[in-house]
Formats: C-alpha cells, structure tokens, sequence
C-alpha cells in the first residue's frame, strides 16, 4: 500500500468515525468535536486525492486550507450555541431515549 | 522506514479519534482532539502539503483546543458537563463502517488524473505570486476565498447575536485577570512580540513558499488570543469602530479589487496579469488583519459580564 | 542518514503512544494536558527530525507548533479557575479591580 | 563528521524522550509526573534540534531551530507552573 493510499484510507475511517460520534453521543459539545472529526477527515480524503498522478495538485490545497478556517467558526458558533442553550435549559445533552419511542 | 511511520503516525490518528469519541468524559474527549490536531499536523508535512500543515498546526492544534476547553469551564459552571450513560449504538456502527468501506472502495476505483492540469502551469507565470497555492487562493479561484471571508464574517455576528441584552456594552469574552507580575502575565509579554514576528513572516513568505494570508492570520490570531486572556490587551467592545473596520476590511478590499478588474477589461476577481503581485500583497495585507481579528474574536466569545453564574 | 532520521522520529512517535495512554488514563485533569503537551513537544521534535530528509519547509511547521505549544495549557488553566477567566497564581479571584470598576461607573 | 554528530546528538535525544515517557506513565503522583515530563520538553527536544542544526544548508535554518527550542523552553516552564497550580489546587480542595 502506497502512502497516499494509506492517508486515504485513514480520512475513511475518520469521516466513518466522526459520524458514529455525531449520530452516537448525547453531548452536545462532543458532537461539535465529532463535527471536526468528520471534517478533518474528509480534508485529508481530498488532499491525498489532490497529490495522486506524482504532483501535488494546489487546487485542493486552497480549498482545503479555505475548509479548515470554515470548519472552525462553524464550530466556534455551534460551541456559542451549545453554551447559550446550556445557560437557559441548564443542561447540553440530549436526554435519554424512552424504550419504545 | 518512511512506510512504518506512516503507518504508525495514521494508527496514532486513529487512536487519537477513537478515543475522542469512546472515552467517558467530555474533558478527556477535548484533550484527545487537541492530541488529533497535533498529530494531523504532522500528518499534513507527510503529505507534503506545507501550507495545509501551517493552517492546521495554527488551528486544529491551537484555536480549537482554546475554543473547547473554553467552552467545557462555561458549561462546567452552568452544571451542564454531564453526560448521559451512553450505550453503543449498533445500527449507527453498521451504516458508518459501510460509509468507511464506501469511500475506500471509491479510493481504489477512481481513475488517477494526470496532475496538475496543463492550464495550471500555463497560467502560473501571469498570477503575480510564484506559491501555486497562494495564486489559487487570491487568483485563480479568488470567488471561494471571498465568499469564505465573508462566512467567517457571517459567524461572528451569529456568535455576537448570542449576546445578553445586560452584556452588550461589556468587553469581548469573560473579564480576564491575572496576577500582575506572575508567570502567566510574564508569558504574556514575552510571546506575543515573537508572535508577531511569526505571523508577519508566514504572511509575507506567502508569495513564493509555503505561507500566506490564511496562515499567518491564524497564527496571528492565536497570538492575539494570548494577549488576551493574558491580560495584556484588553478586548475591544461590540461596537469599537475601529475594529469593526478591521473586520471588514478583508472582504471589502478583495471586493474593491474585484470589481476594478472587471472595470479594467478582464473579468470581475480576475486579476489583470501586470498588476496581479501588487493586487494581491494589498489584498493579502487586508485579509491577513481580517483573518487574524476575526478569528480572535470567535475563540472569545460573545461578551460576559463579570462573575455570571 | 536518511534511514536514521525517520528512525529517530519513528521513536518519538512510538512514546507519543506512552503520552497518549496518560491522557486516556488521567487520573487528574493535569495529567491529562501533561500527556497532550507531551505530544506538543514530540510532535515538534517529530517535524525538526523530518526537516532534513522532508525538505527544510517543515521547520516552519514546528515553530508554529513550538510558537502555540503552551496555548492549550493556558486554556487550560483559565477554564479551570472560578470563573473561567483568572489566573491560578492568584490566591483570590479580585473583586474589586479598580480599573473595571471605575470603568463600569461611566459607562 | 557533521553526520556523527547528528547520529549522537539525535540518539541522545530520543533516550530523553524514552526516559521522559517512562516517567510520565511510571511516576505515582501528578508532580513527579510533571518533573518527568520536563526532561523530555527541554533535553530531549534540545538534544534533537542540536542533532538537526549539523544537517543544515544556510543560517537560516540554523536560527529556526534556534528559535524552535527557545519557544520550547517558555513554554515547558510556562505550563509546568501553572499546571502544577491547578494540580495543587485540585488536591487541597479534596
């Protein structure tokens, strides 16, 4: 398995990760976290997809670098959100599930 | 050697995120992603992609982690760090290994293009700026990089729209003190002139190496995050002007410069090639300031009022 | 010296897991972030390793890196005072800053 | 030469790192913990950058890595102090 490959490989199983924590936890702040997750791993997908055919390719680069400063305010409003819900309901987790619901 | 890094690096990464999302606690799930973000730094030089390694070491492994632990100590003292008893999650596990397995399957099927296209190579001479990335970034596909300015924007003032009615006049963020002549006040003297210094370079290097607008800010923002909760600069309110005009700098000149290329014969955000290295220095500058405030602010947060419990 | 650099930072890297498994173990919240910042520092010994054989660029990186390394711990130590914004050294959180107060009587 | 330099002085550096993690998982309480941790920020970190600066082409370099350690060294002592704060403050709250 070539470097790339296994870069591209690595992002799957992150996006695959990031996914089962957004769908998964209760939390709303570990889901922010899963969110990145996702994100990181799906920009890592694309930069080495980017850098296959010998040259690296600085399309991807800018838009992955563009990606990343996006992902983060994104994430530094959901944080803002998590906390202004937590200061009204007093609480930033989902609750249980009721058997049956 | 290079295979059983790499190898070894990605088995980190994964640890890493794993962990982010099993371990019990939501404390120890922000350490891990401040651990991810390092590792993905390094992860990003393997990949020989300098500029995207820059971006990441500034934010995955420094902003972000701010931002979270920032946001665990509100929510510590509003009560709410608590997690519910979680339980796996079977039919979720199923369809994200199926998602996994989807994406590797594309991986290994997808034709292996001939790079870079011809008309990158082509065209590079006439952007002004000898970094490829810097030229698609300002250049080529300056539409992405203005509309992502103008997000970055649109975040904060969401961010701002959280504010309560009695803290709006306040200071960005909690009210910081520290003890004056401490260590952390030390640490706030002594870095933020070397921080500078950084930033301004990766900025200015930008043109022909690895570098740039987006990298230097963020880097530059992290300084200013320090300054900050350091105590050695205090943060501006919502409505300083000044700073206001900072913010929007960024885009508005990237705007000005747009549109003055569609007045000068080529199309609107194409730079004409003669102008195209002194366009995109002035742009840079705007958006280097715009970038580094921007973020800034977003790690602070909305204002506080002084002990709000 | 193109097998034995890789190889140096192959051993960093293999007591990043050491550090890993304090951050997942604690038992304190300090000695979760002393095993974070331990992957701080060896992340950049990992890049000043690789900077000869990878190419000089990744220097860069790791200063960075090195530039940011205490952010987190700061953080840290902010988001675990009373009220989010002190300062540990501090033996009481003041109440009475006079700057602030005289701040908040004009405006 | 230059190279048997870089060979010791990177070799001595990762025995710092080794030593440095062995100590962060050995040690019985937070502040031995610390103490460990320490050796590795500034040995082993300095062993290695000293190791690198014989591989150099231009000064350039040469400062960087200058720079790299000395930003090292602020924060290693940084973070020890206040985190060694928090720790204390946690225990004396039990």
């Amino acid at each position: 398995m070539t470097a790339l490959s296994l870069f591209a490989v690595t992002g799957a199983v992150l996006i695959g990760i990031g996914f089962y924590g957004l769908i998964a936890t209760r939390h709303f702040l570990r889901r922010v976290v899963a969110f990145n997750l996702i994100g990181s791993g799906l920009f890592l997908f694309f930069g080495a997809t980017g850098a296959r055919g010998g040259v690296t390719d600085p399309v991807p680069q800018a838009l992955i670098i563009t990606g990343i400063v996006v992902a983060f305010s994104a994430s530094a409003l959901g944080v803002g959100l998590v906390v202004a819900r937590a200061r009204l309901s007093g609480r930033a987790a989902l609750p249980e599930e009721e058997d049956g619901a | 050697m290079t295979l059983a890094f790499n190898a070894a690096l990605c088995a980190l990464i994964l640890a890493a995120a794993l962990a982010t999302i099993l371990g019990r606690g939501i404390f120890r799930s922000i350490m891990f992603f401040i651990v991810y973000g390092l590792l993905m730094a390094v992860a990003w030089v393997r990949l020989d992609v300098v500029d995207v390694a820059l971006a990441e070491a500034a934010i995955g492994a420094g902003l972000t982690g701010v931002l979270f632990l920032a946001a665990f100590g509100r929510l510590v003292r509003e009560g709410a760090e608590a997690e519910p008893p979680r339980r796996i999650n079977p039919p979720a596990a199923v369809a994200c290994v199926g998602l996994t397995a989807a994406l590797t399957w594309a991986w290994f099927s997808l034709p292996i293009p001939e790079r870079p296209g011809p008309q990158l190579a082509e065209a590079l001479p006439r952007a002004g700026v000898e970094n490829p990335v810097t030229a698609v970034l300002l250049n080529f596909r300056a539409w992405d990089t203005l509309l992502e300015s103008i997000v970055l924007l649109a975040a904060l003032i969401g961010l701002w729209m959280l504010t309560r009615e009695d803290d709006w006049r306040n200071r960005l963020g909690l009210p910081q003190h520290v003890r004056p002549g401490g260590v952390m006040s030390g640490f706030g003297r002594v870095l933020p002139p070397v921080g500078l210094l950084v930033g301004v370079y990766l900025a200015y290097v930008g043109a022909d190496r690895p570098g740039g607008a987006f990298q230097g800010g963020t880097v530059l923002a992290a300084v200013g995050l320090v300054a900050a909760m350091t105590g050695l600069v205090r943060p501006p309110r919502i409505s300083a002007p000044g700073w206001r005009a900072v913010l929007v700098a960024g885009p508005l000149v990237f705007l000005v410069a747009g549109l003055a290329g569609a007045l000068l014969g080529t199309n609107f955000l194409t730079l004409p090639a003669p102008v195209a290295g002194g366009a995109i220095f002035v742009i840079e500058v705007a958006l280097l300031l715009s970038v580094a405030v921007t973020l800034t602010f977003l790690v602070l947060g909305p204002p506080e009022g002084e002990n709000r419990r | 010296m193109t097998l034995w650099l890789p190889f140096v930072a192959l051993g960093v890297l293999a007591t990043l897991a050491g550090a890993l498994l304090r951050v997942w173990r604690g038992p304190e919240r300090a000695d979760r972030m002393m095993g974070a910042q331990l992957v701080g520092t060896g992340g950049v010994a990992v890049l000043v390793l690789l900077a000869p054989v990878q190419g000089w660029a990744a220097l860069d990186v790791a200063l960075t890196l090195a530039l940011l390394a205490a952010l987190a711990a700061v953080g840290f130590v902010k988001a675990s005072s009373p009220d989010g914004a002190g300062d540990p050294e501090e033996d009481e959180p003041p109440t009475t800053d006079p700057r602030s107060a005289s701040e908040k009587a004009d405006g | 030469m230059a190279d048997l330099a870089t060979y010791a002085f990177t070799g001595i550096g990762l025995f710092f790192f080794v030593a440095g993690t062995i100590g962060l998982l050995r040690f019985p309480d937070v502040f031995s913990r610390l103490h460990a941790l320490t050796k590795a920020d500034n040995l082993g970190l300095g062993f290695i950058t000293l190791g690198v600066a014989f591989q150099v082409e231009t000064w350039r370099e040469i400062a960087l890595l200058a720079l790299i350690w000395a930003l090292t060294l602020l924060a290693a002592g940084t973070v020890s102090q206040l985190v060694a704060r928090v720790a204390l403050r946690e225990q004396n709250k039990r």
